[in-house]
């Protein structure tokens, strides 16, 4: 009913819209097409002032609006160049914008034709031209050179002494792997994953590292405050992106590229929660990359927190490991430590089984 | 100003002819090459991609080794130089058939288009040749933890590296009879076909000479995917151009051509024809020679 | 192909500019001939050259200790024969040497693409590579060449050819 | 022959009789032969131009329809159960839905409106006409160009009607999504007929493409040298190299893709378990797509805005009555930007693992484009200064493109470095900067060039009163979209979401959802009413009386008001100046054919 009578309405008003149009063009041409057009010419030209004036009002209303909504401070390190970074291209790029857009405007509603002007006849002018390739040129080498000086910096090596989680993203949930005591995470191969062996990320178990090695999903994962993080992204099926709003930090999980990221995160969930005066506050995983019909669900969340408290956490869980064990007849570390390094793995899990 | 721009080249490009001195259609097939050049340059450099990203990737010299006739002796690239041979032979008759063309030498270029239509059609049976002996040659490769009798396809790829000892050993337990059989029989011609499938699977296993063997691992299964793909689309290139070649004969039989005053129209298909040569240059490169 | 717009009636009539003509120049015909079975000659002489090269690569491979650089520098050669084998049958074969500067520049200038194509490509497959080797150290194992890990295990067998 | 024709305007008359030789149904002038199987470019411009606008509409339906999703997540519409069945069960869009729409939008708007809509169209109106040449090289190929384009469309359209519907992993169809049916609906056969389809399109763009080259370097009229050419010209030039070099490169990816789908290879696919399935697949690479994908993906950007920028070129010098500021700069600057789109693929993968030195590499070469930008812009807006401007809808939209191209240029500054790319890559900022500056900008350009050549292509004025409340309403609501956009972007929210109630990130956008939906709808509306006064007009508009209704210099306005196939009656004009001299020496403009005077000032 509603949407009958919102296309009723909107028939309506496009008929009487197309009455008077047709009217205007008729009594354009009664009164002759030059008079009329000069007129229409000078509505334009003054509704383009308008629009402006308008436009800038509406870009400062909008920001009044909006700024509040968009995360706040960054929660890390990179996050705090990241944001470095936007500032100083928004501070360049709106002066650009608003000496264009004025002028674009102005000159479009001050020249408008008017029989006492001619045009004038201005075909170039090659110090003109020269000055506006060479003014963008060197403000952008700028950009360049920051941008260039940050990015190296974010997507440098990780410090020695930082953690390692690995990501694992498939449709459509988030699993991590903590590499335990050793911190080391121990070989997977695809073909091993199978739930039902309690294997989801495809664990080699005759490699030691993996034995320590904690899993976990369908909760947070933890980080430590102030403790740099590697991430080690990977993907089961198709291409996911492990997106972090609020550390500013983004890379894709693609399936068979392992791909990393790093970064400290400044501010513990807590921290947060006071700071945003939301006490559901979370910091959440996005999926960024489409990924299948449940992309915009596939939602991970992250707790930062102090090391007391992860190590507490940690301490509650049991390596992955320890589910198969009581299935295994021999001693995998000893006899992974046994089996020659030529042997493929694949080939040893195979035997195992 | 605009006028001023390009004084000494002003004869060429003021309009009102053809800049290149080039009628429309063959500059247009100049154009199309170049597209298609980078159509097969995709190709040639995803392939070059994903070669980069393994760490290993089979020796050509292992893969084409064969040669119709002779058997199981090792002769590589034998057989793709006489591939590329033909192709610049095939080359060199069209030049001659668009220089009879220039000169309107009827009988010449029906000549020599039928050496270029013969040269393209042996091209491309030596390539049936050359797929059907890889898709149907079997070699026995650890896969998965077993070894299986396998030819080179899309999914599997027998060059791999050489499968360790140990390695071997243990996939032979996985093994299916069958294969087994086949194993031996291979190496050991002293006992019958029939005789082999009635023996145990341990027996089997201990009558083969692992060592004598050399199985390779399944190697990246990416290479039989570009080869067919790439050569493939190389195939069907050379193969629109015999049908095009094969137009362009019976149109010079029913002096079209004559008729027209010119073979222009020879002179395009021979651009085409060249392109395929030139591309077969770059394939032969990058599949057989690195 | 054919369209109703037909180019060819009005080429012979085309005696009013004279720098019009859509006809090749190189009629002389011994030369013309002596130039293809130069360019032939070449062609099959490079071809045998890349051939002997690729043999010698397939040598050195089968060799105990296999010289890495060596093999890259035949490889390099292969290359560059190869765009010297590229360079005569678009010039001689495909008559791009002899149209005017004009038209050899619409055709070569593109071509530079290629470059910058083929550097990043290359170059972004090998940095996967070696993301993996780092991150994926079964792939590392399990995919690297036997004379890299697994020399101590075994001695490198000679004889590579594929049993049928 | 049209070479010759160029070449003798005598021989127009051998040309005529050709025809008759040849006999072929065309000079028969059947109904057929007149308007479906042409060969006449400015008929086959028009099929590019309708097919075109048939498309935009079901492209823009769509965005309508998956706003309605984010603008009221979790409302019923049962009008939508009722039309779209299962697809929108109890009237509320499903995910799968919602993703073949988002997908089809893309791939519509991208290529079917703005690639085949657009330069199809335009070049096809333009090219002959404003270089002095009766049709295209062949135009032969140039009828199959359409055809072909015809059939990509009939695929497509097809791909929608069946049971798992269409492709709907993104326009992008990144594998192994798009590679595997069993990861997606969409990946099943809509993905299959998607790639064909495109194969279908690239084949049109190619033909058309190889026609337009070949015309301008080789047809033109006497004394039109390069430098002569207008810069719509020099636009569609450009537009056609970059289309002939780079579609090809995804004609091969999606030869590779559909190998991968069909065939078993390993091209994409590496290291798969999907829904516990394990794939035999290894040693692909799936970025490998992406970097095949936009070698023409970004040159495909500047197809789509190459052609409205020399329009807006065009449109602006001949509105303000002055000549276009810096003609070779522009030139140069158009030059620079074809060069650039093809060395910067890799700028929208900086975050899937690419070597970082490479991605310093890309960020350098991406933000050289600025540079060139900038030259148009302060030329165009030079070009505006001291003018006489006549605010007709063409100049309108004219001057909407260049607040768009500068809005949405400056915050491809953003996108462009890798830094700022980290957090704002996938995420609304990326939809609202390229809406803006490719899609909205281009179809001002589009629509700048129906209003202005709209008299030549059929004898009749579009109705300007429409024509300006069409420009309003859509200049405005294009900034209410596009505009506030921007800042979902900043907070991260990432694109292809159609529901943010359930983060605590996203969820505060939510009135601005429903406004940006409510605008969208109602610009939609303004633009079928743009639809409605096309058609209307083709009929019933004003009529064309004069020869050169905006006083402009170019070629195009020498021909008859309703040019018959072969353009000029008689011979083809010879030209003698640029296109330009609009001003000069106290005149209002001096059309192309008019001789050197002695006295003339040089400029």
């Amino acid at each position: 009913m509603q949407t009958t009578f919102i296309v009723a309405i909107l028939v309506l008003g496009f008929l009487v819209t197309f009455q008077i149009a047709k009217a205007s063009e008729y009594v354009a041409i009664l009164r002759g097409e030059e008079r009329s057009r000069k007129q229409t010419n000078k509505i334009n030209g003054f509704l383009l002032l308008v629009f402006l004036i308008a436009g800038l009002i509406g870009v400062y209303y909008c920001n009044e609006q909006l700024k509040g909504k968009i995360l706040g401070a960054p929660a890390s390190d990179h996050g705090v160049l990241v944001d470095r970074m936007l500032y100083i291209t928004l501070a360049l790029t709106f002066i650009v914008f608003v000496i264009t857009q004025v002028a674009l405007f102005w000159f479009s509603y001050k020249y408008q034709e008017s029989d006492n002007r001619k045009a004038y006849y201005y075909p170039h002018n090659n110090k003109l031209e020269v000055i506006w390739t060479v003014i963008p040129a060197i403000t952008l080498t700028v950009l360049v050179g920051f941008g260039i000086f940050y990015w190296f910096k974010i997507t440098g090596e990780a410090p020695k002494d930082a953690m390692q989680v690995e990501v694992v993203g498939s449709q459509f949930k988030w699993e991590f792997r903590y590499p335990g005591a050793d911190k080391v995470l121990g070989k997977k191969y695809f073909k091993e994953i199978n739930d039902a062996k309690n294997n989801p990320l495809g664990q080699l178990w005759d490699d030691p590292a993996n034995h320590d090695d904690i899993y976990v999903s369908g909760e947070p994962m933890h980080l430590v405050v102030n403790k740099p993080v590697k991430l080690v992204i990977g993907a089961k099926d198709v291409i996911h992106d492990v997106g972090l709003a609020h550390f500013r930090m983004k890379m894709d999980a693609v399936p068979g590229t392992p791909t990393t990221m790093w970064f400290t995160p400044t501010k513990t969930t807590a921290d947060m929660k006071k700071e945003t005066k939301n006490p559901d506050f979370v910091y959440e995983i996005s999926c960024d990359q489409m990924c299948g019909k449940g992309h915009w669900s596939m939602r991970g969340e992250i707790i930062v927190e102090t090391q007391e408290e992860f190590d507490a956490w940690l301490a509650k869980k049991d390596p992955q490991y320890a589910k198969i064990t009581p299935a295994k007849k021999v001693e995998p570390a000893k006899d992974s430590t046994t089996a020659p390094a030529v042997l493929k793995d694949s080939v040893i899990a195979q035997v195992i089984k | 100003m605009a006028t001023t721009a390009n004084v000494h080249q002003t004869k060429w490009w003021s309009g009102g002819k053809s800049p290149f001195n080039m009628e429309y259609g063959k500059l247009m097939m100049w154009y199309f090459l170049m597209s298609d050049a980078f159509t097969f340059g995709a190709f040639l450099i995803s392939y070059g991609s994903i070669r980069f990203s393994q760490n290993f990737w089979p020796d050509p010299n292992v893969v084409f080794n064969a040669f119709p006739g002779a058997g199981h002796a090792n002769l590589p690239l034998a057989f793709v130089s006489v591939m590329t041979f033909i192709l610049i032979i095939s080359s060199v008759t069209m030049v001659l058939a668009v220089h009879a063309g220039h000169k309107g030498d009827k009988q010449a270029v029906v000549k020599w288009l039928a050496w270029t239509i013969v040269g393209g059609l042996a091209f491309l049976s030596c390539q049936a040749w050359e797929w059907h002996h890889l898709i149907t040659g079997e070699h026995a490769t650890l896969i998965d933890g077993q070894i299986k009798m396998v030819g080179q396809t899309t999914t599997v790829n027998p060059w791999g590296d050489l499968a360790s000892a140990s390695a071997v050993a243990d996939a032979l337990k996985n093994t299916s009879h069958e294969t087994l059989v086949q194993l031996v029989s291979s190496h050991d011609h002293s006992v019958s076909h029939e005789q082999l499938a009635g023996m145990s699977q341990e027996k089997l296993i201990s009558m083969v000479n692992a060592a004598d063997l050399h199985i390779r691992e399944n190697g990246p299964v990416a290479f039989g995917g570009y080869f067919y793909g790439i050569t493939g689309f190389h195939g069907f290139h050379v193969f629109s151009g015999v049908v095009i070649n094969i137009i362009m004969l019976i149109m010079t039989q029913k002096d079209v051509f004559q008729k027209r005053g010119h073979y222009l129209m020879i002179e395009k298909a021979g651009l085409y024809w060249h392109f395929v040569d030139l591309v077969w240059v770059f394939v032969f490169l990058c599949f057989y020679l690195i | 192909m054919s369209t109703h717009f037909d180019p060819t009636k009005h080429i012979s009539s085309s005696a009013a500019y004279p720098e019009v003509s859509f006809h090749h120049h190189d009629t002389d015909d011994a030369a013309f001939k002596k130039k293809v079975r130069k360019t032939t000659i070449l062609l099959s002489v490079i071809t045998i050259i890349e051939l002997a090269i690729g043999l010698a690569i397939y040598t050195i491979h089968k060799g105990e200790n296999p010289n890495a650089l060596l093999v890259l520098m035949f490889k390099g050669a292969v290359c560059i024969l190869t765009l010297a084998k590229a360079y005569y049958i678009v010039s001689v074969f495909m008559h791009l040497g002899d149209e005017i500067r004009n038209m050899i520049m619409t055709i070569v200038v593109p071509l530079m693409l290629f470059i910058w194509f083929i550097i990043a490509f290359v170059a972004d497959g090998n940095s996967y590579k070696n993301l993996r080797n780092k991150y994926d150290k079964h792939f590392q194992e399990s995919t690297m060449p036997a004379d890299h890990h697994k020399k101590a295990e075994e001695p490198k067998p000679a004889d590579a050819g594929g049993k049928q | 022959m049209s070479e010759a024709l160029s070449v003798h305007p005598e021989i127009v008359t051998t040309h005529d009789v050709h025809h008759d030789e040849h006999g072929g149904g065309h000079h028969k002038e059947t109904f057929i032969s007149k308007y479906i199987f042409s060969m006449d470019h400015k008929t086959i411009g028009k099929q590019f131009l309708i097919t075109g606008i048939i498309w935009a509409i079901v492209g823009g339906l769509f965005s309508v329809l998956f706003r309605l999703q984010l603008g009221y997540p979790g409302q019923s519409f049962p009008i939508l159960e009722t039309f779209f069945g299962h697809w929108a069960k109890g009237g509320q869009i499903q995910p799968e839905f919602y993703y073949a729409l988002v997908t089809m939008h893309g791939t519509v708007l991208v290529f079917f409106v703005l690639t085949a809509g657009l330069s199809g169209t335009f070049a096809n109106i333009l090219i002959p006409l404003q270089i002095g040449a009766r049709d295209m090289a062949s135009p032969m190929l140039n009828m199959l160009s359409y055809w072909f384009f015809f059939l990509a469309s009939v695929i497509m359209m097809s791909s929608l009607f069946i049971q798992t519907g269409p492709a709907s992993g993104g326009w992008t169809i990144y594998p192994p999504l798009s590679a595997l049916g069993q990861a997606s609906d969409g990946s099943k056969l809509g993905m299959d007929l998607w790639l064909v389809s495109m194969a279908m399109f690239i084949v049109s763009s190619l033909l058309g493409g190889l026609n337009y080259i070949s015309t301008i370097l080789n047809m033109r009229t006497k004394g039109m040298s390069m430098t002569r050419m207008p810069l719509t010209i020099w636009a569609m030039f450009f537009t056609a190299v970059l289309g002939v070099l780079s579609f090809p490169v995804l004609l091969s990816g999606a030869i590779l893709l559909l190998f991968d789908r069909n065939l078993g290879t390993s091209f994409f696919l590496s290291d798969i378990v999907v829904n516990g399935e394990v794939l035999p697949n290894e040693g692909g690479s799936a970025i490998l797509f992406q970097h095949l994908f936009w070698f023409l993906g970004h040159p495909e950007v500047y197809i789509i805005l190459l052609p409205a920028m020399g329009m807006v070129s065009e449109i602006m010098s001949v509105n303000s009555r002055k000549p276009i500021f810096g003609y070779m700069a522009m030139l140069g600057s158009l030059f620079a930007i074809a060069i650039l789109a093809f060395l910067v693929w890799a700028h929208h993968m900086f975050v899937t693992g690419l070597n970082p030195f490479l991605g310093s590499i890309f960020v350098l070469l991406t933000l050289l484009i600025a540079v060139p930008s900038a030259i148009k812009v302060f030329n165009w807006l030079t070009t505006l200064w001291r003018g006489n401007i006549r605010f007709t809808p063409a100049m309108l939209f004219a001057i909407g493109f260049v607040s768009l191209f500068i809005s949405g240029g400056l915050t491809g500054i953003f996108l462009g470095n890798s830094t700022i790319d980290i957090h704002l890559h996938d995420t609304m900022f990326v939809v609202a900067h390229f809406h803006i500056v490719m899609g909205v900008a281009s179809f001002f350009g589009m629509f700048a060039g129906v209003y202005h050549w709209f008299p030549k292509m059929f004898g009749r004025y579009l109705n300007n009163t429409l024509g300006y409340i069409h420009f309003w309403v859509t200049m405005v609501g294009a900034y209410l979209i596009f505009w506030p956009m921007h800042y979902e972007g900043l907070a991260g929210m990432p694109r292809r979401y159609l529901d943010k109630s359930g983060w605590v990130s996203f969820n505060q956008f939510g009135d601005l959802d429903k406004m940006i939906t409510v605008v969208s709808i109602i610009v939609f509306a303004v633009q079928l009413m743009f639809v409605f006064n096309f058609f209307y007009s083709i009929f019933k508009g004003r009529k064309v009386t004069t020869q050169n209704p905006w006083g402009a210099n170019t070629l195009e306005w020498t021909t008859p008001i309703r040019p018959g196939h072969g353009n000029w009656v008689g011979e083809i004009p010879e030209v003698h100046r640029w296109p330009y001299d609009y001003g000069k020496d106290g005149r209002d403009f001096i059309p192309q054919t008019e001789p050197i005077g002695a006295n003339e000032s040089k400029h």
